[in-house]
């Protein structure tokens, strides 16, 4: 009977600690906002059951957790022996090194549509706008006594986009990375909270009911220049986007190429659907209580959640400002959308400018700014690599 | 349709406008410091220059890319005379590589015509058994 | 001419071993099983090709097996020379640090409906019942010499799930992963030939006559909730379960989430064909005649027959058991599913259940034990790991 | 329906089953080892006790799972009237996110409609070089 | 403003080479040819998207080019550190290793139909005919002073096969990868243009109007037992085409076995396309303009032209060479298709074959030497890597 | 259809061609090496001999695989009366393995020609609303 009572000690009811028990909790939560409000699923149910598997207790001695990495160990006699790792360490090794997200990336490109930004060519600056959420994120987190590159990690949040936080993560503060991963998946999939109140406060009832003209139609042509100019262009200025905007643009030319669909199709569903899997689930599983559960998780999420809020400000501002120079005025409420956070942003920025007058409909114009976003914040995200690295 | 970048006046008032930014930034920097409790002036200073530097990179790589997508329809349409447009990427539809699925869609459409062909000429005895 | 008489010396004719053709034969006659018989063709087929490549003789100083792996050298210097393994060796190492198998178990789970299990819950104790085969293996396997880890590794065959038996091979035992990985293939592949004398002599014509009631509607959301619910109770008392049952229960909460369907398709066609692939032609090819024709792979052979036959009595027999106290009696054929190897068992049932009564339809119940087979033989994997680990 | 899982007489059975299995399994274990030539007695009663522990645990899991299986019918109907079923489970068919086949299928019955439509209208002219 | 200063100095603008911005133009030029002449789209686009994103200078200290490779470094203490590698490294790692090729092999026997070669066995000779090209190409590069390992790396161009070529560089010259590689990549897109002046100035008219008999129809037996019996045949005399041959004849068993059919579309579709935009973009990446722009590469690029010339040559010839001992005549056009460059040489001996006689349909006569071509050009690596090996 | 693949006659030529190949290439490396400037003469004496060994194999296996081919139909028929051909291997349609998107055509044939049954039954109330 001893083997029995050796083992029930060591199951996880017997070591399960508080903490553990309140991330299961979080990952439930997760699950069932994806499931009831639709909230970012394709991510929340990864990241969800993720952390629900994290935070079983394990047995002393097994290789478990995403922490579990491979060892080398040298001999005396020069001999180098390989100590593998846990099978969740060599699935969050795409996460640890940064390889998930430019592959997401490819797999986004290969899925969106850059007509509406071309059409719409002075909306792309919303997009920059936005990013001020990025710098003044980094400013507070510094102010809280975050190192440079800590901060530099936690700004990406006000990116709004998922695979641009972790990469920068990854490669700027890892030891955060499962906090800025939460935080910045929390708040994007909590978008459609976050973001009204603002753009509404910000915004008269004039502006709201402000209509754009339709864009005119981008030629197929114009499409297939873009994502190689756009490339030059945005990474000549920032090398350091370079793996995030490659592979974004490639995946877009991919598209636009017109000769290379099968490629496209498949980045735009097998390829990124099986590194979603592995990135939210792997991500998921590293938020081990010990140690996520810390006063900087905290800070960070509320630093993310005021990122967010200055984000939208940035955006719906600079719209307003940049009406003081135009003859065909900008919705300023489609400045929201420069945050990123494809598509839900759009979508809120739809549903805030219907709720005024139904019958306008700013999806369309959204989404310029809204990709916008996207390129934005992997500059934001290259710049900060680059100033923050040796 | 004319007029709708009014790139001159606008890209003077965000050139001013970014390095205003800058300024108030760096004077925000040599100010603040006193008021953040425990932090220290210089990696105060430090951060605002970091975070400038940053807003202002972005903005700047934005803008070009605007100014390039407003620029492109133009450039386009200069060189049309020189680079016509291929006629082949008008026919991308018919492109062998076109997904799988394509060709069971073609079989259902066909499937349900024969059908239908069947049953309006009234001999509807074998496709029941088809699949 | 010195050089294409060195290089005939080199060929695979002269340096074939009798041992290297009869694992030829072997492969070929796995690829013929799959063809002509349809016994799991999707494993069957890659394992038998894998079979023939790996034993084709290969050129001293060439690094074509699996088994030339990666290698570390340290320099005086403290330079440290990372020396490439082959090509299969990098397709291999997702067997032998038992990647491979929880991604197939996340396809599995995705591709898997409990509803039956739902609506039959006290069916699940069938699947517990037949594990029975693993722990009489494991002693089987002390009786015979093998140590305690071996002893774990062959056991795991009696459940009849090859993912878990890979899994449990390469952590506990790597050294018989192919002979145990074969094994467990070959009989699962077997199952319509050894499952139905024994289910026919262990009941009688009324017991196999016995029509079990339709199974109730499972509700949406009781899908839902159950990935979760049963990975907190399987994991907390068996933790050395987590990647298994947690990649399974994962697919399967994709599925049932209803708002994640893309990433449950992919889980459950492209990701699951791909690891399919790899893994079951890596196995193969790891079956080099040297190391697999040995006395200890024809002892784990024996005892992996004998292994299935009793996971498959004491399924029968429990079933038998349960009927001396319930009023709804459950036809015992439907124990022999109890064993796992989805679906091939179930089919068993519902074929022998036919031969008997050809209006009697098993199939459904017989799911019931099938998949409780499946977590089963998981929760015994992780036990016996936890246990003879460390 | 109802009755039909009499949890608490069978659960009374199971736990006595494996307590006996065990003790048959630790009476063997102490019985066994002088048939089984060349074998620790050590060795085979370690072996016998880790596999009725394993197979104990096996059961204590699987009864567990079952236990709450059959209860979690009716803890949802007690929980029904605080946490309502939302609706919008029902509509999954609905949801943006249904794969990318879907198009291609409504394209295709888009397509036989319209070819129906022409057909029985009569103007049978161009479909034949839409694709 | 000093860090801004500083920035810009960093940016690509500041340390861009001529050879950069060549190696850029050079990457437009290919995605343009491919866009606009429909050459080799699927590698073009990807290759010249790579060589775009690998051209962009990056700064100092950051990790972002496909050299930026993990290293180990040993502590005074015995510890060994793992610095982490660039994310373009990681995925450059499967084409370094050679894992890439046998993969798209395994995706290209899945997607090819042998029938035409089972019911027409001598054409196969003219797939070993073209492969003189390889031959000869590596008596050049030793002629012109490179080593044996280098002239064998090189000779495989004339095998006008990436897959086959950037394998066997990565095992025999991995210092010439990237040229080889693009030599390949441009000739194959080239083959249009290249062959038929040669098959003109070799051929009759006569010769050219030769029309062929009906291939018979193949059943589905044959096809099923030609993967398995080929792969003996052909490796069994040369191992070093185990990886690649195994895994192509593997692919083409999971389609002709009628029982995987699943795996086999899936190795066909998702798999195959995977790798070839993470080969054909991390490829183009490695063209890095330091390391590709140098006289070994030109006279690369001038040998591959040779290669293709006399590898047509050699198809052409002994095509006519056969004639003599034939009933049956050969269309002398079908020995160019023995260069492989799968399917685009079977198209060329098409449209030059109907440039003479617009009703003679020789393609499916020209698929026969073109698939022996790449069993002859895996044939002839696996002797140059065994030969020039150790 | 007979004679198609005299075997002995090419078989024979194709040996002599090819050790004709050799002795050329061999004569060759002992010829060319002067006119090579600064190429010593042992190396293109290997190299010569390395190509020729190359063509040599690539031709042999071809050959054989060729032979192999050629046979393939007279051993099937000859072993036919032992091992018939299974009859599902000409069901493979049928194979429930069968792709995905299958259910998805199957479903649209099925909308389709519900649509249709309803149209001609003059019942087209709620089909709108369907999708
Ligand atoms: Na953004
Ligand atoms: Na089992
Ligand atoms: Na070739």
């Amino acid at each position: 009977m001893d083997i029995l009572f050796n083992f029930l000690n060591t199951t996880g009811f017997a070591s399960m600690t508080f903490g553990n028990a309140i991330m299961i909790v979080i990952g439930i939560s997760f699950i069932i906002l994806a499931i009831r409000k639709d909230y970012e699923p394709l991510l929340l149910v990864p990241i969800g059951m993720g952390a629900i598997v994290g935070n079983i207790p394990v047995i002393e001695g097994m290789s478990l957790s995403v922490y579990d990495e491979v060892k080398y160990i040298a001999g005396d006699d020069g001999s180098i022996t390989y100590v593998p790792g846990s099978v969740l360490s060599y699935l969050y090794f795409g996460v640890k090194q940064g390889i998930y997200p430019p592959l997401i990336f490819l797999g986004i490109g290969a899925m969106t549509d850059f007509s509406t930004m071309l059409s719409n060519p002075k909306l792309v600056l919303l997009g920059a706008a936005a990013q001020i959420g990025v710098f003044a994120t980094f400013l507070g987190a510094i102010a809280l006594g975050f190192s440079f590159s800590e901060a530099g990690a936690i700004g990406i949040i006000g990116g709004a986009d998922g695979p641009t936080a972790i990469f920068l993560a990854a490669k700027l503060a890892p030891h955060l990375l499962g906090a800025i991963a939460i935080a910045a998946y929390s708040y994007m999939a909590l978008v459609p909270v976050i973001q009204p109140p603002i753009m509404k406060l910000l915004t008269t009832r004039e502006e709201r009911l402000i209509r754009m003209k339709a864009p005119r139609k981008v030629s197929k042509r114009e499409k297939m220049i873009f994502p190689v100019a756009a490339f030059l262009i945005t990474t000549l200025i920032a090398p350091g986007a370079i793996v995030l905007l490659g592979m974004m643009f490639f995946g877009n030319l991919l598209k636009e190429s017109l000769v290379t669909e099968r490629l496209a199709v498949t980045a735009r569903t097998a390829l990124i659907d099986i590194i979603t899997i592995l990135l939210g689930f792997s991500v998921g599983a590293s938020t081990q209580a010990d140690t996520f559960l810390t006063k900087g998780s905290l800070l960070i999420f509320g630093l993310g959640a005021a990122s967010f809020a200055v984000a939208t400000a940035g955006g719906v501002l600079f719209a307003k400002f940049m009406n003081l120079f135009l003859t065909d005025k900008i919705n300023p409420l489609v400045g929201a959308a420069g945050v990123s956070a494809v598509p839900d942003s759009a979508r809120v920025v739809q549903m805030v400018g219907q709720q005024e007058d139904p019958h306008n409909f700013l999806l369309m114009h959204a989404m310029a700014p809204n990709v916008a976003g996207v390129v934005g914040s992997a500059v934001a995200a290259g710049v900060l690599w680059a100033v923050l690295t040796g | 349709m004319h007029r709708r970048w009014q790139s001159t006046i606008l890209c003077d008032l965000l050139v001013t406008l970014i390095l205003d930014c800058i300024d108030l930034m760096l004077f925000l920097a040599t100010f603040w410091p006193a008021s953040v409790t425990g932090l220290l002036a210089q990696t105060w200073s430090d951060g605002t220059a970091i975070a400038a530097t940053g807003l202002v990179i972005v903005f700047a790589v934005l803008v070009l890319l605007s100014l390039f997508i407003a620029s492109l329809p133009k450039v386009l349409a200069f060189i049309e005379p020189w680079f016509p447009q291929p006629s082949h990427l008008h026919a991308e539809t018919a492109h062998p590589e076109s997904q799988l699925p394509d060709d069971e869609v073609i079989a259902a459409i066909g499937f349900v015509l024969h059908t239908e062909i069947m049953n309006q000429t009234g001999s509807t005895g074998s496709t029941g058994t088809q699949k």
